[in-house]
C-alpha cells in the first residue's frame, strides 16, 4: 500500500490546516502575477495524522537496522548508535540555531566545533581539519581538490592522474575524474597488500597523488604504507587517505603517522552517527600542515584576545578550495559525533580500534573453521574481512548473493557483496566493536546451518529470502519496466 | 565509553580462540613505528549524564528569541509525528538500501518521495536527494553539460540573484571539470533577472558572446523576488541551453512547478529541501533534491528507487539505474556520490504526507501574507521603504533602512533577535547594499511577532541613528 | 529470548558508570550500619546499551497498537494518540517539575490545569471538577466516596449500598465494596435499557447511589436516564456515571444535564491519552454542586487579586473525601489531555461524538448486513455496539474467542470478547472517530473473509492465530504450573 | 482539530448506507431535552504549532536552575534510550494486554519487570504494577487485612515517618472498609521508629492495646534516616502482624532487601517506582510496586502475569491469576484497579536493564556520597545543623536551620532554586519544625552545584536573619 493510496482528494481537518488556512485565501495572492501563480493540483495526498503515523511506523518495520539487528556490512561500520548522541543534537539550541546566526548567539555550537576539529586531529594525526564536507565522497573531493590547488600553487601544473588501487571504492575513482583527473589503477597482490612494483612503475611527473584506504578494501593493512608514501612524495605526489576503514585503527595508529597528506573520515561511520538509510553522513577533511592552506571553509577559530569563537573568514583563508555547500555541512550530524567521542574519551577511543579488531579476527576464525574460504588466509583481519564463496558458486552454483539473501532469513544483515570486485563471489563481512561475542557465535551457528542447507537443501538457499516481507526482487524489470515514481 | 559489550571473560575466550595473548597481537601487521601506544590526545571521557549536562548548557546559550533570518534556511513549524517517526531505530540506524528485501521501509517511502517531488516540480524524475541545495544545483549544472550533446563547451549561466553561497558551492564543485560559470548581474532596481542583461551578455561589444550551455533561474531568487521563467526559459531553450531552475520546494505550492515553465519546461530541477520537515540545525542535514525530464535521467546523479515485482508477483522495491552510479561505473559515474540524505528524505516525506496538499498550499499562503504584514509594521519607521521594487516576492524581501543593516544586526543579536541578514555580507557590488536587510517570514510568527520586530528595529534603528551622529560629532 | 539471558553477570562498560562508579565504593557506605547494607546480588542483568535497545526494540514490535493496527477494542476507546501531547508532556519545564516545587515557579502548570477543570466541566455539565484520580476505577472510588461522604454529612447513615446494573463493568462493584457498600445489582431489558421497574424496587432508604455508565456497555443509550434520576434521587440516592463511554455523547450530550450528581471521564480513552499497554490513565471526577464541598485535592484555584494559580489549601477543603495519591494523580497525562483539548476546541468537542457515533452505526450495519446477528438489533449503536456469535458457536462450536483470534491474524486487533458477561459470545465493537471509512471497510471484508472460513475451513479459526509472534496461549497451563518471575 | 479523517463524500455515503439524512439523526434515543446544540464552552481550538508555542512558553516560566527538593520524588538521570523506547508507538499506543497473542511486547517486559523488582527486593512475587507509592501502601495494607486470617480487625500501625502524603492516601482508601490506622509517633532525636514508642503503644495505661493487624515500616524513613528494619519485622511477626515494607528502589542496591529483614523477611513490599526512570512530571505518572511472599499472592491487588507455552510449545506470556481481578471477580476482587501505570514499568524495565546491578549500585552510591558532601557545604554556614541525631541517612536528610526554614525556601524559589522542603509544612507536630529543611541529593549533582547551593542557602538565610531583625526591631 502506498501512501498514495490512502489519498483522500480532499484534506480531513488536519493538525495544521484549522488556523492556518484561516484568513489565508487566494487573494492574499493578488500580488503575485498571475502568470506565476500554479493551476496545477500539488498531488500530495490528503491523508489522516492516524493514517500517516500508521503508514510509516508499518513502513518502518520492513527494514533491517542495527536497533533490530545485527548488521556485519564490510565497509559501513554499522555499530551501535548511541542515543543520547540524537538527543544531543536535537536540543533546541542546537536543532533551531540558523547558519546564518550571529558569533555571539552561536558561542555553544562552534567551541563544540572547535573542539571537534581538535579531535579529529588527535585521532588522525593531522594539523588540521575541516568539517564541512557532507560525506565520504564529498571528503574525496575535498581531498583531492586541495591536493591540486597544493600543485597549482607551486606552478606545478603537469599533475593530472590520480592512482587507487584496483580494489578502491567506486567513490575514489568516480571523485578523482570530479575534480579533472585522469585515473591510473594499480593492481593489488594476492595478499591484499598494494603491489608497490607496478605502483612505482605508474607513478611520476605525471602524478598528482594517489589514494589508500588503509586497512584497505581487502581487510587488511597495508604493510608497505611507509615505502608507499616514500615512493609517491619522492615523485612529487601526494597520499590521500580514504578514512572509511578508519574504526580498524582508531587509536592504534594513525593516517597522519603514516605519511597520508590529506584524508578523510566517515562519521558516519567511525563515530557512530546513524546512518539513516542512507545519509546524512559527514566526512571531514584532514591535512598535513602543507595543505592547511587549502582547506574548505567554514573553519572555527578561537580568538585568543577574547577567547570567543567563530568562523573563519575568507579573507584568512585566500588559497581555500573555497565552499562545498551551502552553509557548514551536515552540522548535526557533527554534534552527533561529538557527543560519541565525549563519551570516548581517548582510552575509549582507543578500545574501539581494538574490539573491532578483536571481533572481526575472531569471526574470521570461526568462519574458516566452518570451511569457509578467507580471500586472505595468512592475513590479520583488520574491523572486516573477506570470504568468498566461488567454491559453492561453481560446484552448487549458489552465488555469494544467494547465501546472502538466506543470512537475511536468519534475521541477519547480509555483509556487503561483491566489493572489492576483484574477489570473485565474496562477502566483506565487518561485525564492529560494538557486538557482542554471543551475537558473534550466534552469527557463526547460522553459517554452519546455512552450509548444511547448501548440501541438502540448495533450492531454500537458491530461492532466499523466504521470511521477508517481499521475495527476490527482480532487479532486471526495475530497470527495464522503470517505475520511479507513481504516476 | 565505548560501547563494547565484552567482559573480560569474553575477551580471554576470543584471545584463547585467536591463539594470542593479547589484543595488541592483532595488530602486528601494523610497522611497529606506526603504532600508537599512548591514548591518544582526546578530550576526556564524560559519561552520558554529563555530557547531556554540558550539552543542554551550551545549547541554551544559542537559543534566540526571534529570527526573521532566512537566507536559503527557514525555520517552519515541523509536525511533532515527523522526527517522532523518523527517529524510530528501523529507519534512523539502516544503512543505504543495498539489500532491497530488507529495507523495503526506506525503499518505499523513498519512492513515495520520489512520486512528491515530481508532483511538486511537474517533472517525471526524482532522484533519492544529494547533499543539499548547493552542491544539487552543481550536479545539475555537470549534469547539463554532460547532457546537452551539441553545447558541452558553452558557459553556464548563473545570475546573480542565485544565493550566493550556491554560486561559492558551484565554483568548488563545477570548476575542476573545466566548466564555466558566467554570472549575468541582476536588475539593481527589482533585483530580478532581466532580458536585457541577457541581451548585453550575448553581445558586449563586436564579439558574439558563445552559446550557454545552461541557464540556472532561481525562483523566488535570493532577495525573495519571483521572476518571469516563462520568458528566460524560453530565451535558454531557443539557444539549445538546458534549463536548471533552483525554486524553493513551499513556494511551489503557490507557484509554477518548473515543469510548466514557458514552452517546454524546465529540464532539471532542484533546490534546497530543508524547509521540508528538517530543522535549522546550524545548517544541515538538509537535503538537496533534483529532479529532470525523462530524457535527462540516464545523467542524474545520485540514487533512483524502481518499484518492481518479486518472484511471486508482489510489488517491492530496488535500488535502479545503476548503472549512472560511482559503485558500479567507477570512473564513468554521473557522480560521485554514495551516502547522501537519507533520512531526511523520510523526513520530508512525512511532513509532506502530515501536510497533503491543503496543509503545504496553507503553510505556502501564511508564510506570504506574514512577510506583507511584516512589512507594513516595518515601514512605519521612518526610513525603512522597500530595497527592490516591481518585483513581486515569496515569504522573503529584503528592506532598506535608513542607518547600517549590519550595525542594526548586531544590536539586535544582543538582546536574542536575529533581525535578518545583511545584504553587504554578500551583495558589496550592490550600491546602498549597507542599509540593506534581507528579512524572511514564516507560519510561525504571530502577529505579536511581528509587533515585537517591527517595535525593537524600530528602536535599533534610532539608537544606532543617534550613535553615529553622536560619533560623527 | 529474556532479557536475563543476555546477562554477562559483569558489567560492559556502560554509559552511566564511567564517571559515576569513579570515586564511589564500599567505603562511602561506612556510615550504614553494617546490618542493613545489602550483601545479596541485585541481579539486574548487565547488558549492552545495544542489547538492551535491540531487545526492546524487537520486544515492541510484537505489540499490536493504533499506531500500528486498527484496534476496535470496546470500551476502550483507542482512538488516535496525536504525536504533539506527549510532546508537550515531556517538555523540559513540565518534565522536571517537582511535584512540591513552590507556586512561582509553578505558574505555567497551574494555569494549564485550571484550564483542563474549567474544560472539563463544559465538557460534562458539572460544577466543580478534581483532576487527581489516576485511572477510571481511582475516579469511581472518589466519586463512591464523595457520596458516601455527602450522606453521612447529612447525618444519613443507614445508605450501604450501591445499586449497579448487572451489565456494570467489574470496577464498579469492585470500587462499591472498596468504599465500604454492599452491591446490588438490578437486571437490563432485551433492549439494553435498564430494568426500571426492577430498579424502582430495591431502591429505598438504604440506598446510597446509583452507577450508570451512559451509553451503557451494551453500547446503547439509557433512554429513561431522567426517569431513573428522579426516581434515585427521589429515595434520596446520588447518580454516579462512569464516564468510560463519554466519547459517544461527547459535545452533543453531557451527564450533568442528565441528573448525575458525580461522574468520571477517562482521560486515557475520551481525551486520547496513551493507553501505554495498561496504563497510565487518568479519572478525573466531575461533581453537582451539593458534592463540591468532597472533592478529592488538591485542586487548582486562581487568586482573584494577584491572577496567580495555586493549589487549594487543607484549610479550603475541610470536607474533602482526602489525598488518593502522592502527590496530584498522573499529571503529565493531565498535561496532554489538555492539550488534545486545546486542539480540538468546542467544534471539534463535538465532531468528536458525531463521529465516533457515525462510524459505530455505520459498521453495524454493514456487519449486519453481512450476517452477523447484533445483540440489539432495535437500537442505534452508541460509539460502540455488541455482535453475538452464540449461533455460530452453537453450530460449528467456533466461539468469540476463536473469531477474535481469527481477526488477529488479519492484523486488526480484537474486539472486547465476553464482556458484557450477559450477552453470550460477544463481541464489543469500538472503531472511534479516528479510523477512515477504508479502515471500517476493510473490516467488514475481513469479517466477511473469516465468516466464510466458518463455513469452508472451520479448524482454521478455531486454531488462530497462525501469524503472531506465537499461537494460542495456554491460560490454564499459566494458571497451574505459575511461572511468574524468573528464578 | 477531531482528528476525523472523514471527508464529506465519506460522510455522505455513510449516511446514506444509514439511511439517515444527518449525524443528528443517530442521536435520536438521547432525550430531546438532553441534546446539547451548540457547540460547548470549550477554550477555542488551537492548531498544533500554536499549541505547541503556548506550551513550551507555559513550561518555559516552570523551569528551575537548581533543586534538593525530594520528599518523595526523585531527580535521576535518565539515560536517553529509556524514553527513546518506551515512546515507540508500539508500547505507547497498546491497550492493557487482554490479547496475550498480540500483545508479547507489553507481557514479557511486564514479566522481565516483576522479575527485576522480586530480585530487588528479595521477594517471591510481583505484581504488575499499582498507581503510586501511596496507593500501593493502601493496598498493601488492604491485602494485609485480608491475607491476617487470624487477626482482621487489629489496628494497622503506622510511623508517624512514613511519607505523610502516604498515609493521607492510606486514610482516603482503606478508612471506608473500617481499617484503622494508628499513628506510631517517631524518635523525636532520631527520627527512627523506636522499639520505646511501639512498647508505649502496647501499654499504653492500663488497657492492653489491641495486637495489630499489620506493621508498616519505611526504609528509609521520611527523613532519609535508615531504620534497624530487623528488630521491627521480629517485633512484628512476633505478634502475628504481617510487615509491609514501603522502600525507594534505589536504594535497595545498597540496602538489605526487604526479604531479609529480621528472621522471616516482609511480607509484603511496597514503593514509588518513579526513581526508576521517571520524570518528576509534576507527580505522575510513576507506578507503585508491590511484592509479596508467595503465601500471601492471592491476596495481591492488580495484574500479574506468567509465562506459559502456546500450542506448538514455545513460550508465551499472558496475564495470570486473574481470579483476584475485578474484571472476573466483580465484588469480591481483591481491588478495584484496572488501568495501572503499563508505560511507567516499561521505563523501570529499559531503565533497570541499562543500568544493570553495577549502574544501579553506583548511582545510589553516588546519591550517597552528594548528600555528605552536602552537608559538610551547608555546615559550614552557622548555625545549619543536622535535624536529627543518631541515624544514618540515604540521600535525603533534615536541615535545621537558624532561620525559617520556609522563609529561605521562598527566597530561593525567587531565584529558581528549590532549596528543598520546610519540615513545617509536613510535621508541625515536630519541636523546633520551623527550622527543619529536608534536603535531598541525587547523582545529577555535580560539586559545584553543591557549593552554588551552599553560597545560596548562606546568603538567604543571613538575608533572612537581617529581614527578621530588622522587622523585630
Ligand atoms: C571504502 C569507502 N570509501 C568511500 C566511501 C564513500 O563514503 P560515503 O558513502 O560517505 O560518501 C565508502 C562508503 O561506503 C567506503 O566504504
Ligand atoms: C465501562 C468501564 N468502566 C470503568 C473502567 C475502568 O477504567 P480504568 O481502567 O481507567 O480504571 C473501564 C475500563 O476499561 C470501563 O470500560
Amino acid at each position: 500500500m502506498l501512501i498514495f493510496d490512502l489519498d483522500q482528494q480532499t484534506k480531513p481537518v488536519g493538525a495544521l490546516c484549522a488556523t492556518t488556512v484561516a484568513g489565508c485565501d487566494a487573494e492574499a495572492l493578488a500580488d503575485v502575477p498571475e502568470a506565476q501563480r500554479r493551476q496545477s493540483d500539488l498531488g500530495i495526498p490528503e491523508v489522516s495524522e492516524l493514517q500517516v503515523v500508521r503508514h510509516f511506523t508499518m513502513l518502518s518495520r520492513k527494514n533491517f537496522s542495527i536497533d533490530t539487528h545485527f548488521y556485519p556490512l564490510g565497509s559501513c561500520t554499522m555499530k551501535y548508535n548511541p542515543r543520547i548522541a540524537h538527543k544531543v543534537a536535537m536540543l533546541p539550541g542546537f536543532a533551531e540555531r540558523h547558519p546564518l546566526a550571529a558569533m555571539v548567539n552561536s558561542q555553544g555550537f562552534l567551541e563544540t566545533m572547535y573542539e571537534l576539529q581538535a579531535i579529529i586531529q588527535a585521532v588522525t594525526g593531522m594539523s588540521a581539519v575541516s568539517l564541512t564536507p557532507m560525506a565520504g565522497a564529498q571528503g574525496e573531493f575535498a581531498g583531492l581538490r586541495m591536493i591540486r590547488a597544493y600543485h597549482e600553487a607551486r606552478g606545478d601544473r603537469e599533475r593530472t592522474e590520480i592512482v587507487v588501487p584496483t580494489t578502491a571504492h567506486g567513490t575514489n575513482p568516480a571523485t578523482a575524474v570530479m575534480c579533472g583527473y585522469r585515473v591510473v589503477e594499480v593492481p593489488v597482490l594476492a595478499d591484499g597488500d598494494v603491489d608497490v612494483d607496478a605502483m612505482s612503475a605508474v607513478i611520476g611527473p605525471r602524478t598528482a597523488g594517489l589514494m589508500l584506504t588503509n586497512p584497505s578494501t581487502c581487510g587488511t593493512f597495508e604493510r608497505r604504507i611507509q615505502e608507499i608514501a616514500a615512493r609517491v612524495h619522492a615523485v612529487g605526489g601526494l597520499l590521500y587517505y580514504d578514512g572509511a576503514n578508519l574504526n580498524a585503527i582508531m587509536g592504534k595508529a594513525r593516517p597522519g603517522d603514516m605519511g597520508f597528506d590529506v584524508i578523510h573520515v566517515n562519521l558516519h561511520k567511525t563515530f557512530a552517527t546513524p546512518h539513516g538509510g542512507g545519509g546524512p553522513g559527514s566526512g571531514p577533511v584532514g591535512v598535513a600542515a602543507s595543505l592547511q592552506p587549502f582547506l574548505p571553509g567554514p573553519i572555527v577559530v578561537r580568538d585568543a584576545a577574547t577567547n570567543e569563537y567563530r568562523f573563519s573568514t575568507a579573507e584568512e583563508l585566500p588559497q581555500s578550495i573555497g565552499r562545498l555547500s551551502t552553509f557548514m555541512g551536515n552540522a548535526g550530524v557533527l554534534l552527533r559525533a561529538y557527543a560519541y567521542a565525549r563519551l570516548l574519551g581517548g582510552a575509549g577511543v582507543r578500545r574501539v580500534g581494538e574490539f573491532a579488531t578483536l571481533n572481526a579476527n575472531y569471526l574470521m576464525k570461526k568462519l574458516a573453521d566452518l570451511g569457509i574460504e578467507l580471500a586472505y588466509p595468512t592475513r590479520r583481519a583488520s574491523h572486516e574481512f573477506i570470504v568468498t564463496f566461488r567454491k559453492s558458486a561453481k560446484r552448487h552454483g549458489i552465488t555469494a548473493m544467494d547465501l546472502a539473501k538466506r543470512l537475511l532469513d536468519y534475521g541477519i544483515h547480509a555483509p556487503t557483496t561483491y566489493f572489492p570486485l576483484l574477489v570473485p563471489e565474496c562477502w566483506l563481512i565487518e561485525p564492529t566493536e560494538t557486538e557482542s561475542l554471543d551475537t558473534l557465535d550466534r552469527f557463526v551457528e547460522v553459517m554452519a546451518q546455512i552450509l548444511r542447507e547448501m548440501e541438502a537443501t540448495p533450492d531454500l538457499v537458491k530461492g532466499a529470502p523466504h521470511h521477508l516481507p517481499v521475495g527476490r526482487l527482480d532487479d532486471v524489470k526495475a530497470a527495464r519496466d522503470l517505475d520511479i515514481a507513481l504516476v | 565509553m565505548p560501547f563494547v559489550p565484552h567482559t573480560d571473560q569474553d575477551c580471554a575466550r576470543m584471545l584463547e580462540t585467536l591463539g594470542v595473548a593479547c589484543v595488541d597481537a592483532l595488530f602486528d601487521e601494523i610497522p611497529e613505528a606506526l603504532r600508537v601506544s599512548e591514548p591518544l590526545d582526546v578530550l576526556p571521557a564524560l559519561d552520558e549524564m554529563s555530557l547531556w549536562r554540558l550539552m543542554q548548557e551550551r545549547a541554551e546559550k544559542d537559543r534566540i528569541k526571534l529570527s526573521f533570518l532566512g537566507a536559503g534556511a527557514y525555520e517552519h513549524y515541523i509536525p511533532a509525528a515527523v522526527w517522532d517517526i523518523v527517529g524510530r531505530g528501523e529507519f534512523m540506524t539502516a544503512y543505504t538500501p543495498y539489500q532491497a528485501e530488507a529495507s523495503q521501509g526506506t525503499l518505499q517511502v523513498t519512492y513515495e518521495f520520489q512520486t512528491m517531488m515530481c508532483r511538486l516540480t511537474g517533472m517525471a524524475v526524482s532522484n533519492a536527494s544529494l547533499y543539499d541545495g548547493a552542491s544539487a544545483l552543481a550536479e545539475a549544472i555537470l549534469m547539463s553539460v554532460r547532457a546537452n550533446r551539441k553545447n558541452k563547451t558553452g558557459p553556464v549561466l548563473v545570475p546573480e540573484n542565485v544565493h550566493p553561497f550556491y554560486r561559492q558551492t558551484c565554483e568548488t564543485l563545477v570548476r575542476a571539470q573545466g566548466v564555466v560559470l558566467e554570472t549575468i548581474p541582476c536588475d539593481r532596481r527589482s533585483g530580478l533577472i532581466s532580458m536585457d542583461h541577457l541581451q548585453r551578455y550575448e553581445q558586449h561589444g563586436d564579439e558574439k558572446a558563445p552559446v550557454p550551455t545552461a541557464v540556472v533561474i532561481s525562483q523566488p531568487n535570493f532577495f525573495g523576488g519571483i521572476e518571469n521563467p516563462d520568458a528566460l526559459t524560453d530565451w535558454a531553450h531557443e539557444r539549445g541551453a538546458i534549463v536548471i531552475a533552483v525554486v524553493n520546494p513551499i513556494s511551489l505550492a503557490l507557484l509554477k512547478p518548473p515543469g510548466e515553465w514557458g514552452k517546454a519546461g524546465a529540464d532539471i530541477v532542484v533546490g534546497e529541501g530543508q524547509a521540508l520537515g528538517m530543522p535549522l540545525s546550524s545548517g544541515g542535514p538538509y537535503f538537496g533534491f533534483m529532479c529532470s525530464t525523462k530524457a535527462l535521467m540516464r545523467q542524474m546523479p545520485g540514487r533512483i528507487i524502481g518499484r518492481t515485482v518479486d518472484q511471486s508477483g508482489r510489488h517491492g522495491f530496488v535500488l535502479t539505474l545503476q548503472a549512472r552510479e560511482q559503485h558500479i561505473r567507477r570512473a564513468k559515474a554521473t557522480s560521485n556520490i554514495c551516502t547522501n540524505q537519507g533520512l531526511a528524505v523520510t523526513a520530508a516525506t512525512l511532513y509532506m504526507s502530515l501536510l497533503g496538499s491543503t496543509g503545504l498550499r496553507s503553510v505556502a499562503l501564511r508564510c506570504h501574507q506574514r512577510l506583507k504584514e511584516l512589512l507594513s509594521f516595518c515601514q512605519t519607521t521612518p526610513g525603512v521603504t522597500p530595497f527592490f521594487t516591481g518585483a513581486a516576492v515569496f515569504h522573503e524581501t529584503v528592506l532598506r533602512l535608513p542607518v547600517s543593516a549590519e550595525a542594526v544586526c548586531a544590536r539586535l543579536s544582543q538582546s536574542g533577535i536575529l533581525a535578518g541578514l545583511p545584504l553587504q555580507q554578500l551583495y558589496p557590488q550592490i550600491p546602498g547594499s549597507e542599509f540593506g536587510l534581507l528579512v524572511c517570514t514564516t507560519e510561525k510568527h504571530t502577529s505579536e511577532d511581528l509587533h515585537r520586530f517591527g517595535a525593537a528595529l524600530a528602536q535599533a534603528i534610532s539608537a544606532q541613528a543617534s550613535d553615529a551622529q553622536a560619533s560623527d560629532a
